[in-house]
């Protein structure tokens, strides 16, 4: 007798309002099988996981596991039957430290312990408050919870998409072995890297319908793109990033000696109008000071900030906005007010200062946003509130505020977080132009691939410090990777 | 993916419904008053004969008449709300500005009895947002205890005018006591007021910002927003707010006492919540929440005119709050 | 001669209400007057029978001599009011009474109040018609006993017929709101007593044009003062001094010097001034006092008990003070 | 040490303070001794409980409006009933009700998906209606046992009976739940929601619990009222407010998720004894509550202060 699929869902069906998230999702997964789960932003992806894991109630649809009917009335309940999820954003409690996690969700403590550390997190205390961990770091021990439940199916939902390349290798590591021993994987990504590198088939959604399943081989990612866009894409073409820039002259942005608590230590570098300059760090190099010193939000406790040669201190962002800094974070969460409509959002800087305290420039605003919204593509169905916005289309709503403000000194925090491949394509020309029109951009990432495409340098923090300076169009992945190890060698570009 | 064309009818009501919050309250409303008028038939009829053929007891003014400075005060909960604070200062701000206007006019005119009366406001105001805005306590504590303080205050100004009369200014007791067409002469602040609030939340730099930073705070200030002036602002703006709604008070009820706006409190919350404003900050109307006091006002009259126990009153009272602020989620899909 | 020092204590349970102020400074006044009062320690606030029993400790403690009271109930107290008297700390309450074996009472005769009011309206009303009863706070001692009394008067009365009952809250804007509703339900009613809101009831007339009917109020500035001027208001005021407060001081000085009355209880009956006669014509001419504020009663002293004058409770400062 | 410091220090901060208050006390009032700490014990009894039930209300991420009014229910309650049975079973009957009207006020949020602050406040009116209902006039009895258990010292000279029973109530009531998978999913559900339900909390019943727990505390403090006043009154006292004004002093933050119970149950006795000084000192009630309301705000704007900078490093 063949064996049943591990689970099977068909006809899934889920609105949200006027909003049809899903319409008729199906997807099957067996034993040892990592089956990628892909679509553009909004296509539904994380709503299907959501009603697989019973998050979210679907409106139609049936839901087998082991061949039997399942109904997943609510996340403790698939649990039991062996569906563990990873959500999106993190679903760790914040006031509770580790250990009253894990006892919250029944998770055994050994194992537990064993998953962390073989994904590459050291140091990890139980009684560390979650509140007080970075993002990444919640990401692992989500994943580790998880895992250590023992679950037959796993659901990850971009899972890798906060994560620094150096524990995404732990990740699909530890994954791969898992399905090796018979779990079943469902495995949500934008990265066509990571899902050329770790499954075994796809299932493609497209405006909440599954459109197609996939075996992944070689030149796969061509006919993906074609079934998740619903058109062709040209793909592949590595358009780099522009020649040098014009380093010359008074720089837009000139950092001495930058050192802000707790990790970084001791950075200087110059960024020039119209240049993409790439920070690339691997996780708590100090990286996110760095960003937090330089928009205001904590003052750094050593060091110089000058801005067209002017020095400054910023107590405030307002005061680095006032000098033209301005900062895009990487957690969306942080820059989205979730019940706010979309142009709120957009429109927001607008209002900021008290001499624009009156009334609106409404005629103003609504050309300024939708510039944006073009320029970004967002997908508007759910704009009366940005919460019901896709992860990525919530995402470009964060940049797209200041492509409508206008930059002089823009600093993007892994603004590709989450982003589709359509999108991702979309933004690299948005910064190169931007840059071109003569803005400065200070651009970390945490996908390495994406240095090449929108930086002309790279500064390369580790450990609190500047230890390399990589002319990035012509870095490859090796070399930018080696470096973010400390391990600078003489084949760096010079 | 798709639109609401091919949606069924009850689907679209309720969509409807959500994106005009207003209507059912709206309903909810008149029904209470055909209630009142099936209860005492007659109350609602415009105009009646009374002594010497003038208009006389003209109940929809009345209602209208008590509405106006719980909607006032409602307002300070609203735009408090919008930022997730809330201002539990406002009746004894109310209470203040008409005790000193009333004690103050005797002795020194009306006009600048009004001005310190005002002023009442914003000092309590700025003390207010000095800490919400500065210090960062919560304004739950904050406005509640400089309420407590202002109360010390007002008892020890008492003290030292007990025997200089008092004096309620003509123009006050126009608005207050006046009527125009049967309607309350409040209207002529009221209206212009209300149209200034819903002004300032929509069309306004600094409404946005209030949504803004009741929905993210992070997010505000990440986009340039300096929270305190906005609290600064905002706090002494309910200030005000609350000392206007005390001077139009005083002009209603035409007697100075201790506490006389204090009872105003919960029911201003009460009707910025049944309004559909978010006690956590990021939504708000305030179109909805003057359907609320008035709400709350025709509640008022029928549980007075109902013969029952007290107690039966009271809890009676609770529950139709509690029956109309559930329907109201239930239909709109809001909380 | 010889002035003892004592100490004295005050506690009082709700803060904000004209009546209560006029008591307190009136307290105030009449243990500057008296020469043997060093210190007065006032505890006054608005707080229930409990909290009132946290104050009486806190006096206890603080070495009081005599405590005098306004009871926020009579049966409530009595564990306080018995360790004080066990500690020869001498109790006197006033304005309602305290069951507490060996305290005095000094008080205003509420269920009187409030007969002698429903009584004169109810004559008024040549003894049938309709009547809107107008209370104070539910589940309060002295609502109750004002109850009892009108429920009395009732009894006496069966031609007349209660419309609307309603508790005010003693809240001016209730009590002025409820009236506006009456009025617009169109249901008649021939007059309405109330429980001490009472100007504002007038008002509410005249404000909405509607025949005035005869209210009885209690002698409130603001009140008395209608009396003799609104055109056309029948009515009468019955007194309920809060001056009672300073009579309280003066009682308990006699007692700590020895100079106790024979009974533990004295009655303050109320009095009641109406605007029928040409007699209550004068007396309430006589006792009107427009500058007092309105929430004042006018009956600012009782007579045979309390020494201070008008300017010293006006001054409303107590020994030790100024 | 210091991490300790750190996770306690609000608390640990408040008791050093009700410590100098006491000392301050002392010196004012050379007397004020062991009966007048017996005292401010009882005293803070309805306070206590009111205080704990906010408490965990708060911790859950809600707020209740109604608990004054339901000690006034189970206080009326008590009163009647052991009029006319015997102490035990209407103590019992009591602490149900409490729970049950609690339970209640939880199980309509949760149903109506109302915000808990508008419940609570309709539910304000009700319970207080109930009051009145069940009592028109202030009244009943108590046992006389019960005025007895709240009076006085226990075991030894020098601890109030009243203490005992505060922290013999709650103790016994928290401490287990705090341990318990009910304790975790109350402090999660508090702190983050849809963090819980997706943790497999069951994020309903855990607010529906918290509720009936704090009409639990309720009926605990209705029951103090009562053995207090040997009477039933079935007007709310100035408990609302004042349980607020302490959980947030106390350390627990509206919104939830964080503190305890401890923090709250000192910042009780801070108010209480702040409250006996300025009666010893014979302040002018007036300006006493200028002064109440400025401690008030002064030190929770202290303490805000000291944590955002401790936060800052
Ligand atoms: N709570 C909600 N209310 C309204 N609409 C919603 C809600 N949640 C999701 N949606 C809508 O459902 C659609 C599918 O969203 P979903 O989050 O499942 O997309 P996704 O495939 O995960 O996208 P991404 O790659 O950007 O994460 C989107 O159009 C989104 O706006
Ligand atoms: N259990 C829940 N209760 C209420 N709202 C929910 C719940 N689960 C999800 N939502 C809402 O659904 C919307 C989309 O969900 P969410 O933000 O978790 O996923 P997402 O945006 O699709 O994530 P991503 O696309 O980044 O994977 C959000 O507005 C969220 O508030
Ligand atoms: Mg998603
Ligand atoms: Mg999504």
């Amino acid at each position: 007798m063949t064996e049943l699929p591990l689970l099977d869902a068909s006809g899934i069906a889920k609105s949200f309002g006027a909003v049809r998230a899903l319409t008729d999702a199906r997807l099957t997964v067996d034993r040892g099988e990592i089956v990628a789960l892909m679509g553009a932003n909004g296509a539904g992806k994380s709503t299907f996981v959501k009603i697989l894991t019973g998050a979210l109630k679907p409106d139609a649809g049936q839901v087998r596991i082991r061949g039997a009917e399942a109904r997943v009335g609510s996340p403790a309940q698939a649990r039991r039957s062996g569906l563990v999820p990873v959500y999106q954003e993190p679903s760790l409690i914040p006031d509770l430290d580790v250990a009253d996690n894990l006892r919250l969700a029944d998770t055994p403590v050994d194992p537990f312990r064993a998953w962390v550390s073989e994904l590459g997190i050291a140091g990890l205390s139980l009684s560390d408050m979650i509140g007080d961990l970075p993002l990444a770091t919640l990401r692992i021990l989500d994943l580790a919870r998880a895992l250590a439940a023992e679950p037959d199916v796993l659901l990850l939902d971009e899972m890798t998409a906060a994560l620094p390349t150096d524990l995404v290798e732990h990740v699909l590591k530890v994954v791969r072995a898992k399905a090796n021993d018979g779990l079943g994987v469902i495995y949500v990504s934008h990265r066509f890297t990571e899902i050329s590198e770790l499954c075994d088939r796809a299932t493609v959604l497209r405006d909440g319908r599954s459109v197609g399943d996939l075996k992944i081989e070689p030149g796969v990612e061509e006919r993906a793109v074609e079934l998740m866009l619903g058109q062709k894409l040209a793909l592949g073409l590595r358009d780099t990033a522009g020649g040098a820039a014009h380093r010359t002259g008074t720089p837009r942005l000139r950092v001495r000696a930058l050192a802000a608590a707790p990790k970084l230590t001791d950075v200087s570098f110059d960024l020039y109008p119209g240049e993409v300059l790439g920070v690339v760090a691997l996780e708590g190099q100090g990286q996110d000071e760095l960003f937090e010193a330089l928009s205001g939000f904590e003052p750094p406790s050593d060091g110089t900030i000058e801005v067209d040669g002017t020095p400054m201190t910023f107590a405030h962002p307002a005061d680095a906005i006032a000098a033209g800094l301005t900062f895009v974070p990487g957690n969306r969460a942080e820059a989205l007010l979730s019940q706010r409509s979309v142009r709120e959002n957009i429109a927001l800087p607008f209002s900021a200062r008290i001499a624009s305290w009156g009334p609106l420039k409404l005629r103003h605003e609504r050309e300024r946003v939708g510039y944006a919204i073009d320029k970004l593509q967002i997908d508007t169905r759910a704009q009366g509130e940005v919460q019901r916005l896709s992860g990525g289309n919530q995402q470009k709503v964060t940049i797209g505020r200041w492509i409508a403000k206008g930059v002089e000194t823009l600093l993007l925090f892994d603004p590709t977080r989450g982003i589709d491949v359509r999108t991702k394509r979309q933004i690299y020309p948005l910064v190169r132009e931007l840059a071109e029109n003569g803005a400065a951009v200070l651009f970390y990432t945490s996908e390495l691939e994406e240095v090449p495409l929108a930086c002309d340098r790279a500064v390369v923090i580790f450990n609190g410090r500047i230890v390399d300076i990589i002319d990035a169009a012509a870095a490859d992945e090796a070399t930018l990777m080696r470096a973010a190890h400390g391990l600078t060698g003489e084949d760096s570009a010079a | 993916m798709s639109t609401q064309s091919t949606d069924p009818p009850h689907v679209r009501l309720g969509l409807f419904l959500r994106d005009n919050p207003m209507i059912p309250l709206l309903i909810f409303l008149f029904l209470l008053i055909a209630a009142l008028e099936v209860m005492r038939p007659g109350i609602v009829i415009p105009i009646r004969a009374g002594r010497d053929g003038l208009i006389s007891t003209f109940w929809v003014g009345n209602l209208v008449k008590f509405a106006i400075p719980l909607a006032m005060l409602a307002a300070c909960q609203v735009l408090t709300m919008l930022t997730a604070g809330i201002d539990l200062s406002v009746g004894v701000v109310a209470t203040v500005a008409a005790f000193v206007c009333a004690t103050l006019s005797s002795i020194w005119g009306a006009t600048p009895a009004v001005l310190i009366a005002l002023s009442t406001g914003v000092v309590v105001g700025l003390v207010n947002g000095f800490g919400v805005g500065i210090v960062r306590v919560h304004p739950l504590i904050m406005t509640l205890g400089t309420g407590l303080v202002a109360t010390g205050c007002l008892q020890v100004y008492q003290r030292m005018v007990i025997n200089a009369g008092t004096e309620i200014p003509g123009g006050l007791e126009w608005l207050g006591i006046g009527r125009t067409f049967g309607m309350p002469n409040g209207l002529f602040l009221f209206i212009p007021f209300a149209i200034f609030i819903l002004w300032l939340m929509r069309y306004t730099g600094f409404g946005r910002i209030l949504f803004a930073l009741g929905s993210n705070e992070r997010a505000a200030s990440l986009s340039g927003v300096r929270a305190w002036h906005v609290y600064l602002a905002l706090y002494v703006l309910s200030g005000v707010i609350a000392a206007l709604a005390g001077l139009l008070y005083l002009g209603m009820i035409r007697q100075t006492s201790l506490s006389l706006a204090n009872p105003l409190l919960l029911p201003s919350v009460a009707a910025a919540v049944i309004g559909g404003t978010s006690i956590f900050g990021g939504r708000g109307s305030y179109a909805g929440a003057i359907i609320g006091a008035l709400i709350l006002r025709v509640l008022d009259t029928m549980l007075t005119l109902m013969q029952m126990p007290e107690g039966a009153r009271t809890a009676l009272f609770g529950l139709i709050i509690l029956a109309v602020t559930a329907l109201y989620v239930r239909i709109t899909g809001t909380r | 001669g010889s002035h003892k020092a004592y100490t004295i204590g005050v506690s009082n349970t709700v803060q904000g209400n004209g009546w209560r102020e006029q008591m307190i400074c009136a307290m105030r006044a009449q243990a500057l007057v008296e020469g043997d009062v060093s210190n007065l320690i006032v505890a006054h606030r608005n707080t229930d029978s409990a909290g009132q029993l946290e104050d009486i400790n806190n006096l206890i403690e603080a070495g009081v001599d005599a405590i005098v009271l306004n009871p926020s109930n009579p049966d409530a107290l009595n564990s306080a009011l018995e360790s004080a008297m066990a500690q020869d700390i001498v109790v006197v309450a006033v304005d309602a009474g305290v069951t507490a074996e060996g305290a005095y009472v000094l008080s205003n005769n509420q269920e009187e109040y409030a007969y002698l009011g429903a009584k004169w309206l109810f004559e008024q009303l040549g003894g049938s018609g309709d009547v809107v009863y107008m209370r104070g706070i539910a589940g309060v001692s002295a609502d109750t006993d004002r109850d009892n009394g009108f429920k009395r008067a009732l009894e006496e009365y069966p031609g007349i017929n209660v419309v609307h009952e309603v508790f005010t809250g003693w809240q001016q804007d209730q009590g002025k709101q409820q009236m506006f509703d009456f009025l617009a339900t169109g249901i008649p009613f021939d007059g309405v007593w109330t429980s001490g809101i009472d100007n504002v009831i007038v008002d509410a007339f005249v404000e909405s044009g509607a025949p005035l009917v005869p209210i009885v109020g209690a002698d409130n500035a603001g009140f008395v003062q209608y009396l003799s001027e609104v055109e056309g208001l029948e009515g009468a005021a019955v007194t309920n001094p809060g001056s009672v407060g300073g009579a309280g001081i003066a009682l308990a000085v006699d007692i700590l010097n020895g100079e106790a009355p024979d009974s533990q209880t004295v009655l303050v009956d109320p009095v009641l001034w109406e605007n029928t006669t040409e007699e209550g014509q004068a007396t309430i001419a006589a006792a009107q006092n427009p500058n007092l504020d309105p929430e004042w009663p006018v009956s600012v002293t009782v007579p045979g008990w309390t020494d201070y004058t008008m300017e010293q409770i006006i001054a409303c400062e107590g020994p030790g003070e100024g | 040490m210091s991490a300790f410091v750190r996770k306690h220090g609000w608390t640990l901060g408040l008791a050093l303070l009700l410590l100098a208050l006491t000392v301050v006390t002392r010196l004012i009032q050379p007397t004020f001794g062991v009966n007048g700490f017996e005292s401010l014990a009882r005293a803070a009894l309805p306070f206590a409980f009111a205080t704990a039930g906010m408490a965990v209300v708060v911790i859950v991420g809600g707020i209740d409006l109604s608990v004054a009014s339901m000690m006034a229910v189970t206080g009326v309650l008590a009163a009647v009933l052991m009029e006319r049975m015997a102490g035990v079973p209407a103590l019992v009957i009591v602490l149900a009700a409490g729970l049950v009207m609690g339970l209640i006020n939880g199980a309509l949020i949760v149903l109506t998906r109302v915000p808990d602050i508008v419940v609570t406040l309709a539910m304000l009116f009700v319970w207080e209606g109930t009051a009145l209902l069940i009592l028109e006039t202030p009244g009943g009895a108590t046992a006389d046992w019960l005025e007895a258990s709240i009076r006085g010292f226990f075991p030894v000279e020098g601890i109030p009976k009243a203490l005992l029973i505060i922290g013999g109530a709650i103790g016994v009531v928290w401490l287990p739940i705090r341990r318990s998978k009910l304790g975790l999913s109350i402090y999660a559900t508090g702190s983050d929601e849809r963090a819980a339900f997706r943790s497999g909390v069951a994020v309903g019943r855990t607010k529906i619990a918290a509720y009936g727990l704090c009409g639990l505390f309720c009926a605990m403090g209705g029951l103090s009222l009562a053995a207090l006043t040997g009477i039933g009154e079935p007007v709310p006292g100035p408990y609302l407010l004042a349980s607020v004004a302490a959980v947030v002093l106390g350390g627990v933050v509206l919104g939830g998720g964080k503190g305890g119970l401890l923090g709250p149950l000192i910042a009780v006795f801070i108010l209480r004894i702040i409250r006996t000084i300025l009666t010893l000192m014979a302040i002018d009630p007036n300006v006493t509550t200028i002064v109440e309301g400025t401690i008030m705000v002064a030190v929770v704007m202290l303490g805000t202060w000291a944590t955002t900078r401790g936060a800052r490093r």
